[in-house]
């Protein structure tokens, strides 16, 4: 009975299946939203799910000169950081064996595809590649430093490093989102320069450097990376509601899991809104507005946290 | 799955997500700016899945506008072979159909279909969004 | 630092047409690029040669799609100057006419073009789907929606009607309301302006010495317009202001075009309403007296300049087009000297390329 | 206005006599000068104050090629030079205005006239492999447009 459960919980409900289907659906609201911005009408349900059956099924070029395995293995290394980073987080009903410690466990997960996405540009060597691996890498050592200091302000706050102590703590508090404001918004800038979104795509810029490090990708692999990109946005959004808002549901409830997907959509919508307003910043602006503005910024803010 | 089944759903799925690349071999960039407002509000083709890509690695029609000249067809053959199969071309306007008004000039091959099989052709010069759309999804239907 | 040569190659995102552009970084600083042009060459003028005065007309409009109302315009003048032609008053009005909503149809198409360079996809679509009452107007007008053969030699073959003039008076006054809410959400545009300001920098002796033409060389402080300098059709009887602006960079130019748009929606309003009647174009005789004409006139990018010597049969026997996209051109690879490659996109959607008129 | 000034400076500094000015539409000054004065020519005007050279037109008169150089400024002053066909060539004047660049560029290789002192001589519109000749020149029509180009004349002429 054990071992069902278990392979219930890892491959059906909180596990691969609920969590592609959760990736697909928000990608798709995301699509929908940006396009009625736009005053247009938006693709229909099906269409991440079209996109990633299609794009298996086409035929997988590589240039000639590209180390094959190599190449094949980053994606694949990539969605697995994304899915294992998935299980450590208590999606509303089930709650995973926690310890101390998880939190930074989960942050280099998910810090995982970036750091895959430069060395995607470094194997396939076309020269959109390497500038689009050289720009994700610049990027990365920015703004997963932005959101690993705006989140860890609520594992400092709750005095442990381990999500279940997060929560707890915000139980008998309030939640982390009233008094920690500013660190929310601090980590969703974060989230939007890690998932390399609207105003901060620079390494993926379609008009300057095509497709960044996925230029030379096709097929399987580039079925993976977009798979990944999505898994990765659900997977960061509901980190961030764990972290700042899981004092407003009581695990293991149905009115929790439907507060959590509500929280989820709305996240999402404020995430397509700002990339429907911004232009694209270049790198070095990029790397000015994180530097100068955003870390000072947590960094005061996690001082305040300290002596409060 | 038996072969039929996944061979429908992989039918279904190209039909319903065709990624386009647009390259402009030579012509009076007429048919471009219409290619272009396919994307905007009034035409909108996004709601059929289409999306205009920019690396020949991600397209799978290749929509091509005006007629061929000389320095433009290795090129043009080059980004032909670096599509993934399947792929397609579509001939958009009278130039790229048959080398249209320009045929006869020294520079200019004639239509595109001296380079590449193309699947389908559309005429107009330049032609209307609705005919491309069409064109489109008369492409779409011959998927097998 | 690593040096790579980036080829923005004949197929680009960024480029609606054909131009090989191979430029050289140095970590992310342009050092220099090297331009290739000639892929869109179709010898337009070798082939006027061959043609007929009347049948060239069908081919003058081909050279480039968004202008080809002006360089049927000039090449139509020419020509009537040549046969000593008086073309009546209704049929210079309603040229003059679709000039100005082609410079509307090409000024906002050329905001959207720069908008999804620079990553604004929403003003993108919000200028395009602006542009579609233009094109309304003119498909209501002549019948096609990107190039309407209106020019004969001669005249105009189109008339306007009641339900034009109501159509015009309508739709204009809405785009006037709607390119007025972008120029405001332009000017406060945080992210707008940092993608364009202090960028691809033209300056004034610059523009003297590479003999740059419109937008970009009033953008930086060159005060000419043909249409009121060397007044051609008539727009002597018009009165509009021509925006001169002094800063010279992608910014410049771009409120400088918009301001543009608003002058030609004026110019517009002001021709519908004193249209004169009669008739609109007279017939012309098939062979042309000898003789040579260098013809001017304002093409949305600038001056596009027109020579045509005739020897009395029924073709031309030398047709120069100069178009403005030319001088442009040369001048980019000294904008683009140590600019960041995010900006390369910035400035080749400020210049307004129209490599179908540069290469004809 | 001040082109007509600026015309009248011209015939006098290049000693030229009133039968080489000529008056063309839209208020044109047409000049002939030689081969030689051109140069100086390009020098007074543009110390004159017009530097804005709309277009270097080249076309062949009956075996010799003319080429034309358009000046603007408000009205339009055009100089005209006759070079020989066996041996077209003339100074470039990229050094004063380098703006011309492009324009001597497209005259080389579409009729073969050879600018000395042209800063890259390499073809502006024509592919690099081209062996079609000069295309633009009339005599040596290219075979390809020979072909069709004439019946396009016959057709032009039967309608």
């Amino acid at each position: 009975m054990n071992l069902f459960n278990i392979f219930l919980r890892i491959f059906i409900f909180p596990g691969f299946l609920f969590m592609l289907i959760l990736a697909l659906f928000l990608h798709w609201l995301d699509r929908k939203l940006i396009a009625r911005f736009q005053g247009r009408v938006g693709p229909p349900w099906y269409q991440p799910l079209a996109d990633l059956v299609k794009l298996f099924a086409k035929e997988d070029i590589l240039p000639s000169g590209t180390n094959q395995y190599f190449a094949a293995l980053l994606p694949l290394i990539s969605f697995a950081s994304v899915l294992t980073a998935s299980f450590y987080l208590p999606i509303a009903i089930q709650s995973t064996p926690s310890f101390q410690g998880d939190f930074i466990v989960l942050m280099f997960l998910l810090s995982m595809p970036s750091l895959m996405y430069f060395l995607a540009g470094w194997v396939t060597q076309g020269v959109y590649s390497i500038i689009g691996g050289n720009r994700s890498l610049l990027q990365y050592f920015s703004y997963e430093v932005l959101f690993l200091l705006a989140m860890s302000g609520t594992a400092i706050a709750s005095g442990s490093w381990a999500l279940t102590d997060i929560r707890l703590t915000q139980i008998k508090v309030t939640p982390y989102i009233f008094p920690q404001i500013i660190g929310f918004l601090l980590s969703l800038a974060g989230l939007i320069g890690k998932l390399k979104r609207e105003p901060f795509d620079i390494p993926k810029a379609k008009s300057e450097v095509i497709a960044g490090a996925l230029t030379e990708f096709s097929g399987k692999k580039l079925a993976l990376w977009y798979l990944t990109i999505q898994l990765q946005t659900v997977v960061g959004l509901s980190f961030l509601i764990h972290c700042f808002f899981s004092g407003l549901w009581q695990m293991n409830t149905i009115s929790g899991f439907f507060i959590f997907l509500l929280l989820l959509v709305i996240l999402q919508c404020v995430l397509s809104a700002i990339s429907a307003i911004y232009a694209r910043l270049r790198i070095d602006q990029l790397i000015h507005l994180n530097w100068h503005i955003f870390i000072p910024l947590t960094l005061l803010h996690n001082i305040y946290i300290l002596l409060k | 799955m038996n072969k039929t089944k996944t061979s429908k759903i992989i039918k279904w799925a190209r039909q319903k997500s065709p990624w386009l690349l647009h390259f402009n071999t030579g012509g009076c960039n007429g048919c471009d700016i219409e290619i272009l407002s396919l994307l905007t509000p009034r035409y909108d083709v996004e709601r059929f899945g289409i999306l205009k890509e920019s690396s020949p690695r991600h397209a799978d029609i290749l929509i091509c506008t005006g007629p061929v000249t000389q320095q433009v067809k290795p090129r043009l053959q080059r980004i032909y072979d670096q599509m993934p199969e399947p792929k397609w071309v579509l001939a958009v306007g009278s130039c790229s159909c048959s080398g249209g008004i320009f045929s006869g000039a020294h520079n200019i091959l004639g239509g595109i279909d001296k380079v590449l099989p193309v699947d389908m052709y559309i005429a107009g010069c330049p032609c209307r969004p609705e005919a491309i759309i069409d064109g489109i999804v008369k492409l779409l239907e011959q998927i097998k | 630092m690593s040096k790579i040569t980036v080829p923005i190659g004949p197929q680009h995102p960024l480029l609606k047409e054909p131009l090989s552009f191979l430029v050289s970084l140095e970590g992310e600083k342009v050092t220099d690029s090297v331009l290739r042009l000639g892929y869109v060459h179709r010898g337009i003028e070798k082939l006027a040669e061959q043609r007929t005065y009347i049948q060239n007309i069908y081919l003058i409009e081909r050279i480039c799609g968004i202008c080809s109302h002006i360089h049927s315009t000039t090449y139509c003048q020419s020509v009537e100057e040549l046969l000593k032609l008086e073309v009546p008053k209704r049929g210079l009005y309603i040229r003059m006419l679709l000039c100005e909503l082609e410079r509307i149809h090409s000024h906002l198409l050329w905001l959207g073009v720069l908008a999804k360079n620079i990553g604004l996809n929403t003003l993108f679509m919000y200028a395009w789907r602006d542009r579609e009452i233009v094109l309304n107007i003119m498909e209501e007008i002549s019948g096609g929606r990107v190039s309407h053969s209106v020019n004969v030699i001669g005249g105009v073959q189109v008339n306007l009607n009641e339900s034009h003039l109501s159509l015009l008076q309508q739709n204009l006054q809405e785009l006037n309301k709607r390119v007025k809410e972008i120029l405001r959400s332009i000017e406060n545009d945080r992210s707008f302006q940092a993608r364009t300001q202090k960028i691809g920098h033209l300056s004034l002796e610059d523009i003297k010495r590479y003999c740059v033409v419109g937008p970009v060389a009033r953008a930086s402080g060159l005060d000419i317009d043909i249409r009121r300098d060397a007044p051609y059709a008539a727009y002597d009887e018009l009165n509009f202001e021509v925006p001169v602006m002094t800063k010279g960079d992608v910014w410049a130019r771009s409120i400088l075009r918009i301001h543009e748009t608003l002058q030609a929606i004026r110019l517009c309003v002001q021709i519908i309403n004193n249209l004169p009647d009669g008739p609109v174009s007279i017939t012309a005789p098939r062979r042309v007296p000898a003789g040579e004409v260098a013809s001017r006139a304002e093409a949305p990018r600038g001056e596009v300049f027109y020579y045509v010597r005739s020897d009395g049969s029924q073709n031309p026997a030398r047709l120069k087009i100069r178009t403005p996209t030319l001088t442009t051109l040369i001048t980019l690879p000294g904008q683009l000297k140590n600019m960041q490659l995010a900006d390369v996109s910035a400035i080749i959607a400020g210049v307004d390329l129209c490599i179908a008129c540069g290469d004809r | 206005m001040n082109t007509k000034k600026t015309a009248n400076k011209l015939r006098d500094v290049l000693k030229l006599d009133k039968s080489t000015s000529k008056q063309i539409p839209f208020n044109e000054v047409k000049i002939t000068i030689s081969k030689q004065q051109l140069l100086l020519a390009v020098k007074t005007i543009l110390k004159s104050g017009i530097w804005h050279l709309s277009a270097i037109t080249c076309q062949q008169l009956e075996d010799d090629f003319v080429l034309l150089y358009h000046f603007w400024k408000f009205s339009g002053l055009t100089l005209q030079i006759r070079l020989d066909e066996k041996k077209p060539q003339i100074d470039s004047i990229c050094p004063l205005i380098p703006g011309a660049e492009y324009y001597e560029r497209e005259a080389r290789e579409m009729f073969g006239i050879e600018f000395l002192g042209l800063p890259n001589p390499v073809p502006l519109l024509l592919p690099d492999d081209w062996q079609g000749g000069f295309p633009m020149r009339k005599k040596e029509r290219t075979n390809h447009d020979k072909s069709e180009g004439d019946d396009l004349q016959q057709k032009g002429k039967s309608s």
